[in-house]
């Protein structure tokens, strides 16, 4: 099985595990992941907040080169570089005008056919049907999934099931062994762009996720998402401090936790790279 | 004398007008039930929460579209859209907002309390037009440089270096001429629609 | 005769619920308009033909009006829906054929607009003025005659 | 020959002032065919109508136009006083003089000569009239009412009490509808089963009407005055006849755990039931689904314990066939269960309630037995919020409609709980109150100002469960979109009122249309409010429109009027002016070729297909007919026949385009 | 034999079928419709690029509708007619073994009209390059030059009526044209009473045309008056969305939607 991947420079700067997770469990499962040539950065936030045209066309790149390396579908883990990259293929396929408006920007004709794949898409599809031969050692704890905003809004464009209490993870963690809870804050937005400029909303924001996430009971939180790992897990001395209170709480991405269930050492999917120290007896 | 106890306006090329061509986001269509503001995660730090900010727009005032330019709702909007999700009339409020930043951006009329979050758009656009790719140090440096908060965020850069999460050295794609190329002619079109 | 000024013959087709009864409310309000139209009535404007048209403009017509109820107002519910279908592509062909669309005015005309009546139909009589008499259709009718008096 | 006479009218001065009459009826004398025309100042006055009769008499006219005012206004008059003088009255037509001509142009050559060719018109157009006659139909006086809601209830007894027969079809095993789930009714506040049960009593008592519950109507042919309506009667395991009601089965039926619709399950009931003690009839059914000898083919314990011995396992279901001559829809509607709501929950909080399930906690028949506790521990709130606007208003995920009842009984509900609980607290969000109705704007400010019901304009945007409270995300839009936020113990939403699951297909079945909500569409939105448009189908209650109690009444009322006007006469007399496919003599038959393109095209299924068959009964032809029972006129399928079969009375191809040739006729 | 020709032998041969409508080599290397009764016949029919003539119109025909069941060597759009004519119940579906030929030249033998219906529906009526390049012309033209074009083209007509009489479509027993009280359309031909009758051809075929061709093919002066038919095919796509014969479709004019677009009514 080919797929395409588009890595993102987070996975390749401050969320190196990420990257290694992913490659680790495709490794483990067969699957090769071929990456996009000569990829550029998606835009993200600022692009979009600054310069729409820039935001339509930094993406429509991406999607040419994928077209060009003959990629009928591409990966991407990281849910910032997802969410733009199927946002500018809505756009800009509903629109014959903006097509042609980027296609003169980019200097090459828009190509923006290539099916965009989540880590969520994926690992329903194709990581989950082989799990449950391959697990190793069942995770047995509780644990809380968090999706964040990125994979399921908006929920009409990016086809999200059940977008205000999604399930796909929390299938493939029960299928892991853990029990998944059900609880407030699965969706809500941990202040992402903000990181940098304005810490403390983000202390506050992402202070709520892990004080519910902890009250009831959680022993990890999940994600798929490296700025929701970043706030959650990098900042959070920030968090405590603003919050005055100490979580016991480790944040692991989605792969991780499956690099784990399949026996894979912690090293390689990255685990000693947190902040927050990963209890491996989970 | 007229309109002196109304502050309705009667622009007909008004915030409200111009949103409508421009993104085929039709304000009007709020009947300000208030759902955005209730679920935005922002709406504490903004100065109007977003249902307030719609009922500015339909106001369709020059005033009032002054102060809609100036605020700084649109800087703290993380585009979670967590507002469209819910919004009974699926009025696409992270659009609009986008168009503000933007419009208020390229005027020149940002609020001055946005001015590090916008430092820290301009120091990412910045660092992806040099390298193609985010250099997180290097956007890292840049933005210190415009906001001159030196300080900030010193703690974390050790523990990133000693896990693998910041690099010395900026990742760079192959076509860096193509893709300032592609920078290039954004702004350029954007000086043609200014004049 | 050549010198007197160009009267044209317009033909209203409408129907009784809603257009009819609008021309009669101009008649009740006094609202004055141009004598060159002539309505014939119809119990909906599902019920107009389009050979009727083709008839008008045959034997002499320069203009022709067609109206009826608003949609969703129709008085059997969707004759008009079926008619709007109808001149949608009815117009498409005669434009295609180099018949003058022009000189047919599609309206919807409620009973309670007795003023849009007499602004439509003053609209079309200056309309057809400007057009002058239409010969083009005539024209082939009359080589016609002349052809048949030859004989 | 052609003997038209035509007569101009004066209208005093009304159109002599601006058109000379006495030229008009000059010309008209030489058009060919008229053998009389004349002018006279009041043509509709008793000499004028006598001057009309006297020509058709010694003339011998064979047609009649009078020139005077708009058809609109005296049509009936001229073609009665033709009649009068032994014309048919489809052989006299109007020239619009007046409307058309004198009061809209000034007076001049043009106008004159406007009006003559108004009158050529006409007069080309009566010499191609035929004599019509009246269409006669028989009325079948029995009414079916389907729906025994508070609307049916109505409807079916004011029908009978007018004398007529009714036959009324109820899909639960009680009639009753959703107001007999109610508390109390707004703005009074009295109690809704005790005016409601004695007209269940009625109907179920009442000799004109037949009762049919467990019920479904399958089908229905024919038109108004004489359908032929098809009902399954479900089996309900029971001989009605001989249970005693005395529901024995009931206390002894195994399966007790099945969620109680009545109760909108927050109660359980048996798989042999009685929906709740003041059903009518107040008989149980089983429920096959859920009973455990229809599952595993053992228990019928049911069958030991009646001491009637009235349970039939192997009772089937029925099938009866009635004639009746009308019909009122009265099917109700539904609502948006809490589950539709991915922000407040996805049904998955037992605290968060509808509207529908907050009456049964607020009823005294109900599972709490009228005490409001909590579904989850049975705890009584201390604070409870109100949400308005649960899917209504709401295109994005829901309905654009505004509910209409909602507002009303939110405060009703808000009111209700304050009277309950005294030291409790509620809390209303709200956008807008719609509150128009007598004493409903005064009772929701007695909610406010008298029971200190929070009221907070603003919508809730997410509700999340807490340490078993539940937090409700909300701001007052009053505040600045001020963030609110209440840590409630019980949450209700007015839900949307939506159409009955099925309305659809019923519809269909009814030949009826209805709306993109599956509403049942009445024939005219201001003047035809009760009437569908298929002739004889009438409407009654929430399946046209979302309705509270009395307006629901008051329809069912006017629907039950309209059938009692329909059935005070035996023959239904209906205009002739309806369209008619050609007949005509072997071995052609017909014009027709059957290809059926005008049946979509009628809006009242009025094509009918006929085979034409010789004299062994082999069908030689099928072909269109024109259902005189149900064709209104519009002559759409007309203007469709390609081979031009189909012609409508009085506005025939001859009729109309002689009309044209006559307005362009050069001089 | 071939394919078509052994399954029509087999009909035959069977009883299955009682006649077979095809097409055969005629005179000057043109094929004609043959009507087969006898399966030793089979082997002369003839399949190709030539055979253009419409054979489902006599499917109508009385003649053949009482001599049992048909088989008939369908093209594409003789399929279409035949789902068309039988949406509009003038074929049976016991009396008509449908034997296909595809427009890659597959044969396909349908037994049901479900079958075909679904086989039809799979494919959609594409109006040929070239005369589509015609109507873009004649749409590129003035009104003057437009009216000039088909007046000088109309002119011609005198009204042999053989487009109706090739037309699977025209199977009225009256024909409007020979109707008299009231006379629709003048008896002679003349140049108006033609685009009366050509004008009134196109509204009726409004959503029933296969668009096959055999009207023009048949046209003994080569009047291009399929172009209106072509024309009305390409602007119901823009105007509704298009059709395609279907046993289950509504004819696009006596159907409608409430929000159908239009830009003329005032």
């Amino acid at each position: 099985m080919n797929i395409g991947f588009y890595p993102g420079c987070s996975m390749q700067g401050s969320s190196p595990e990420y990257n290694e997770s992913v490659q680790a469990i495709c490794s483990a499962l067969g699957i090769s992941l071929i990456e996009v040539s000569d990829w550029n950065c998606c835009g993200a936030t600022a692009a979009h907040n600054l310069n729409r045209e820039l935001s339509l066309a930094l993406p429509a790149r991406i999607l040419a080169h994928a077209a060009a390396d003959g990629l009928e579908e591409v990966l991407v883990p990281c849910a910032a570089c997802y969410n733009r990259l199927k946002m500018v293929q809505h756009e800009i396929g509903a629109d014959r005008k903006l097509q042609d408006s980027i296609s003169e920007i980019l200097d090459e004709p828009y190509q923006g056919n290539a099916r965009i794949l989540s880590i969520l898409d994926f690992l329903e599809r194709d990581v989950e049907p082989l799990l449950a031969e391959k697990i190793m050692k069942p995770l047995k704890q509780k644990i809380a999934c968090y999706y964040g905003c990125l994979l399921v809004r908006p929920q009409n464009i990016l086809d999200a099931k059940r977008h205000e209490d999604p399930q796909s993870m929390d299938h493939i963690m029960q299928l892991l062994g853990a029990e998944a809870i059900d609880w407030a804050f699965k969706t809500e937005c941990c202040g992402a762009g903000l990181s940098v400029s304005k810490t403390g909303v983000v202390a506050e924001l992402s202070g709520r996720i892990l004080d519910d996430a902890a009250h009831r009971g959680a022993k990890a939180i999940i994600v798929a998402c490296p700025m929701c790992h970043s706030n959650l897990d990098m900042r959070r001395k920030a968090i405590e401090q603003h919050r005055n209170k100490d979580f016991d709480l480790p944040v692991m991405y989605i792969t991780q936790a499956i690099g784990l269930a399949l026996g894979i050492d912690p090293v390689k999917l990255g685990l000693k790279r947190h902040f927050v120290p990963v209890n491996l007896e989970l | 004398m007229e309109n002196i106890h109304s502050h309705l306006g009667h622009s007909a090329n008004g915030l409200l007008q111009e949103i409508r061509q421009q993104t085929a986001v039709n304000i009007q269509a709020c009947y300000q039930c208030g759902k955005c503001s209730a679920g935005c995660p922002l709406a504490g730090e903004m100065d109007f929460p977003p249902s307030l900010l719609m009922r500015m727009i339909q106001v369709n005032k020059p005033e009032t579209d002054e102060k809609v330019l100036g605020a700084y709702s649109m800087w703290v909007c993380l585009t979670c859209n967590t507002c469209s999700s819910r919004c009974p009339m699926e009025i696409d409020i992270p659009r609009v907002m986008d168009h503000l930043r933007e419009k208020s951006f390229t005027l020149g009329k940002t609020n001055k309390k946005a001015s590090p979050i916008i430092d820290f758009h301009k120091a990412f656009l910045k660092s992806i037009e040099v390298n193609g790719r985010l250099h997180e140090l290097g956007l890292i440096v840049y933005y210190k440089m415009l906001t001159f908060r030196l300080m900030q965020d010193v703690m974390l850069a050790p523990g990133m270096l000693l896990r693998g999460k910041l690099h010395l050295f900026p990742e760079r794609i192959r076509q860096r001429k193509q893709l300032a190329a592609i920078f290039k002619r954004t702004y350029k079109r954007r000086k043609e629609q200014e004049v | 005769m050549e010198n007197k000024i160009f009267e044209p013959k317009i033909v209203a087709f409408v129907c009784n619920w809603c257009t009819y009864a609008g021309a009669d409310l101009t008649g009740t309000s006094r609202i004055k308009y141009a004598p060159n139209v002539k309505i014939v009535r119809f119990p909906c404007t599902g019920r107009i033909d389009f050979m009727l048209l083709l008839k008008a403009f045959g034997e002499g017509a320069d203009g022709i009006i067609v109206s009826g109820c608003h949609p969703n107002d129709c008085h059997y519910t969707s004759g008009n829906f079926h008619a709007r279908r109808r001149w949608i592509s009815f117009r498409s062909l005669l434009d295609f054929l180099g018949i003058d669309t022009g000189r047919i005015t599609f309206s919807w005309v409620s009973a309670a607009e007795g003023a849009k009546w007499a602004a439509l139909v003053n609209d079309t009589v200056s309309r057809i003025k400007e057009l002058g008499p239409y010969t083009d259709y005539e024209k082939v009718a009359r080589y016609y005659e002349e052809e048949v008096n030859h004989e | 020959m052609a003997r038209i006479g035509v007569f101009v009218c004066h209208c005093g001065e009304n159109i002599s002032a601006t058109v000379e009459c006495d030229k008009v009826a000059q010309a008209a004398a030489g058009f060919p065919g008229v053998v009389h025309s004349i002018d006279y100042k009041y043509m509709c006055s008793d000499p004028g109508q006598n001057m009309i009769r006297e020509a058709i008499r010694e003339k011998n006219l064979t047609g009649v136009v009078v020139a005077s005012c708009s058809p609109r206004m005296h049509e009936p008059t001229f073609r009665q006083a033709c009649s009068e003088a032994g014309l048919n009255p489809f052989l006299c037509e109007m020239a619009n003089l007046r409307e058309h001509c004198s009061w809209v142009h000034e007076k001049g050559e043009a106008t004159t000569k406007k009006a003559i060719d108004l009158v050529r018109m006409m007069v080309e157009k009566v010499k191609r009239n035929q004599p019509l006659y009246p269409i006669r139909v028989p009325v079948t006086k029995t009414a079916l009412v389907v729906g025994g809601g508070i609307a049916g209830i109505q409807a079916a007894l004011d029908i009978a009490n007018g004398g007529n027969k009714v036959i009324m079809v109820e899909r639960e095993p009680s009639i009753g509808g959703h107001m007999s789930q109610l508390s109390e009714t707004f703005p009074t506040l009295d109690c809704s089963q005790c005016i409601l049960t004695p007209r269940m009593v009625e109907v179920a008592q009442h000799p004109n009407i037949t009762l049919y519950t467990y019920a479904e109507l399958i089908g229905l042919d024919g038109f108004i005055g004489n359908f032929k309506a098809k009902i399954r009667k479900k089996a309900k395991s029971v001989d009605e006849k001989i249970c005693t009601g005395c529901a024995l089965c009931t206390t002894k039926c195994p399966q007790k755990k099945i969620p109680s619709e009545f109760n909108e399950g927050l109660g359980k009931r048996t798989a042999i039931y009685v929906p709740f003690p003041q059903a009518v009839p107040n008989k149980p059914v089983i429920d096959k689904d859920h009973c455990t000898y229809y599952k595993t083919g053992k228990c019928k314990i049911c069958e030991k314990v009646c001491p009637a011995q009235a349970i039939r396992f192997d009772q089937p279901d029925e099938i009866v066939e009635v004639a009746v001559g009308a019909v009122v829809i009265a099917t109700g509607f539904t609502i948006h269960q809490t589950g539709f709501f991915p922000e407040y929950g996805y049904g998955r909080y037992p605290d968060v309630l509808t509207g529908l399930q907050f009456e049964r906690l607020a009823s005294a028949s109900g599972p709490t037995l009228g005490e409001i506790r909590r579904p989850s521990d049975g705890k009584i709130p201390e604070t409870i919020v109100f949400i308005s606007c649960a899917g209504s208003r709401d295109p994005a995920k829901g309905i654009e409609y505004c509910s209409k009842i909602c507002c009303m009984y939110i405060a009703k509900h808000a009111m209700l709980y304050q009277h309950k609980v005294h030291h409790g607290k509620s809390y209303v969000f709200y956008m807008d109150i719609r509150a128009g109705g007598k004493m409903y704007e005064e009772f929701v400010r007695r909610a406010i100002t008298e029971d200190q019901v929070n009221y907070v304009r603003g919508r809730v945007s997410k509700i999340y469960e807490r340490d078993g409270k539940l937090i409700v995300k909300g701001v007052d839009t009053l505040m600045g979109a001020e963030a609110v936020e209440i840590e409630a113990d019980m949450v209700v939403l007015a839900t949307a009122g939506i159409a009955n699951p099925g309305a659809e297909e019923l519809a269909q079945t009814l030949h009826v249309s209805y709306d993109g909500h599956h509403f049942f569409s009445e024939a005219h939105p201001k003047l035809r409010p009760v009437e569908t448009n298929t002739a004889g189908i009438f409407l009654a209650g929430a399946c046209q429109a979302l309705k509270d109690i009395p307006e629901s009444v008051a329809q069912a009322s006017g629907a039950a009027g309209k059938v009692n006007i329909l059935f005070s006469k035996s023959e239904l007399t209906r205009e002739p002016l309806i369209a008619v496919v050609n007949r005509s003599a072997p071995p052609e038959y017909s014009t027709c070729v059957g290809c059926f393109l005008c049946q979509p095209a009628c809006p009242y299924q009025a094509i009918e297909k006929e085979e034409i068959k010789d004299r062994s009964g082999k069908v030689i032809k099928t072909v269109a007919r024109v259902n005189p029972g149900l064709c209104q006129g519009c002559g759409t399928c007309v203007a469709f026949c390609r081979s031009k079969s189909i012609d409508i009375q009085g506005y025939t191809h001859e009729q109309v385009l002689a009309e044209v040739m006559a307005v362009l006729e050069n001089d | 034999m071939n394919e078509y020709q052994t399954i029509a032998a087999g009909l035959l041969s069977s009883g299955t079928a009682a006649m077979v409508i095809g097409y055969s080599e005629g005179s000057a290397k043109r094929v004609r419709p043959v009507f087969f009764t006898r399966p030793e016949e089979a082997s002369t029919l003839v399949f190709d690029s030539r055979c253009v003539q419409n054979i489902a119109v006599y499917l109508t025909k009385k003649e053949i509708r009482t001599e049992g069941k048909i088989a008939i060597i369908a093209s594409l759009p003789v399929m279409r007619s035949i789902i068309q004519l039988a949406s509009e119940h003038q074929l049976s579906e016991e009396k008509i073994i449908v034997i296909g030929i595809t427009p890659s030249g597959e044969v396909k033998q349908f037994n049901g009209f479900d079958a075909l219906d679904a086989y039809v529906s799979s494919t959609t009526i594409e109006i040929e390059a070239r005369y589509r390049e015609k109507i873009e012309q004649v749409e590129k033209m003035t009104l003057t030059e437009r009216w000039n074009f088909w007046k000088n083209e109309l002119s011609a007509c005198f009204k042999c009526y053989a487009c109706r009489a090739a037309c699977p479509m025209c199977y009225c027993t009256r024909c409007t044209v020979e109707m008299n009280q009231p006379q629709w359309i003048p008896v002679p031909s003349h140049t108006l009473g033609n685009f009366e009758w050509h004008i009134m051809r196109a509204m009726h075929l409004a959503g029933r045309c296969v668009d096959c061709n055999a009207c023009a093919e048949a046209c003994p002066l080569g009047i291009p008056f399929n172009l209106l038919t072509k024309q009305m095919i390409l602007q119901f796509k823009k105007d509704f969305g298009g059709y395609n014969p279907s046993l289950k479709g509504l004819n696009i004019l006596s159907s409608y939607l409430p929000d159908d677009k239009e830009n003329f009514i005032q």
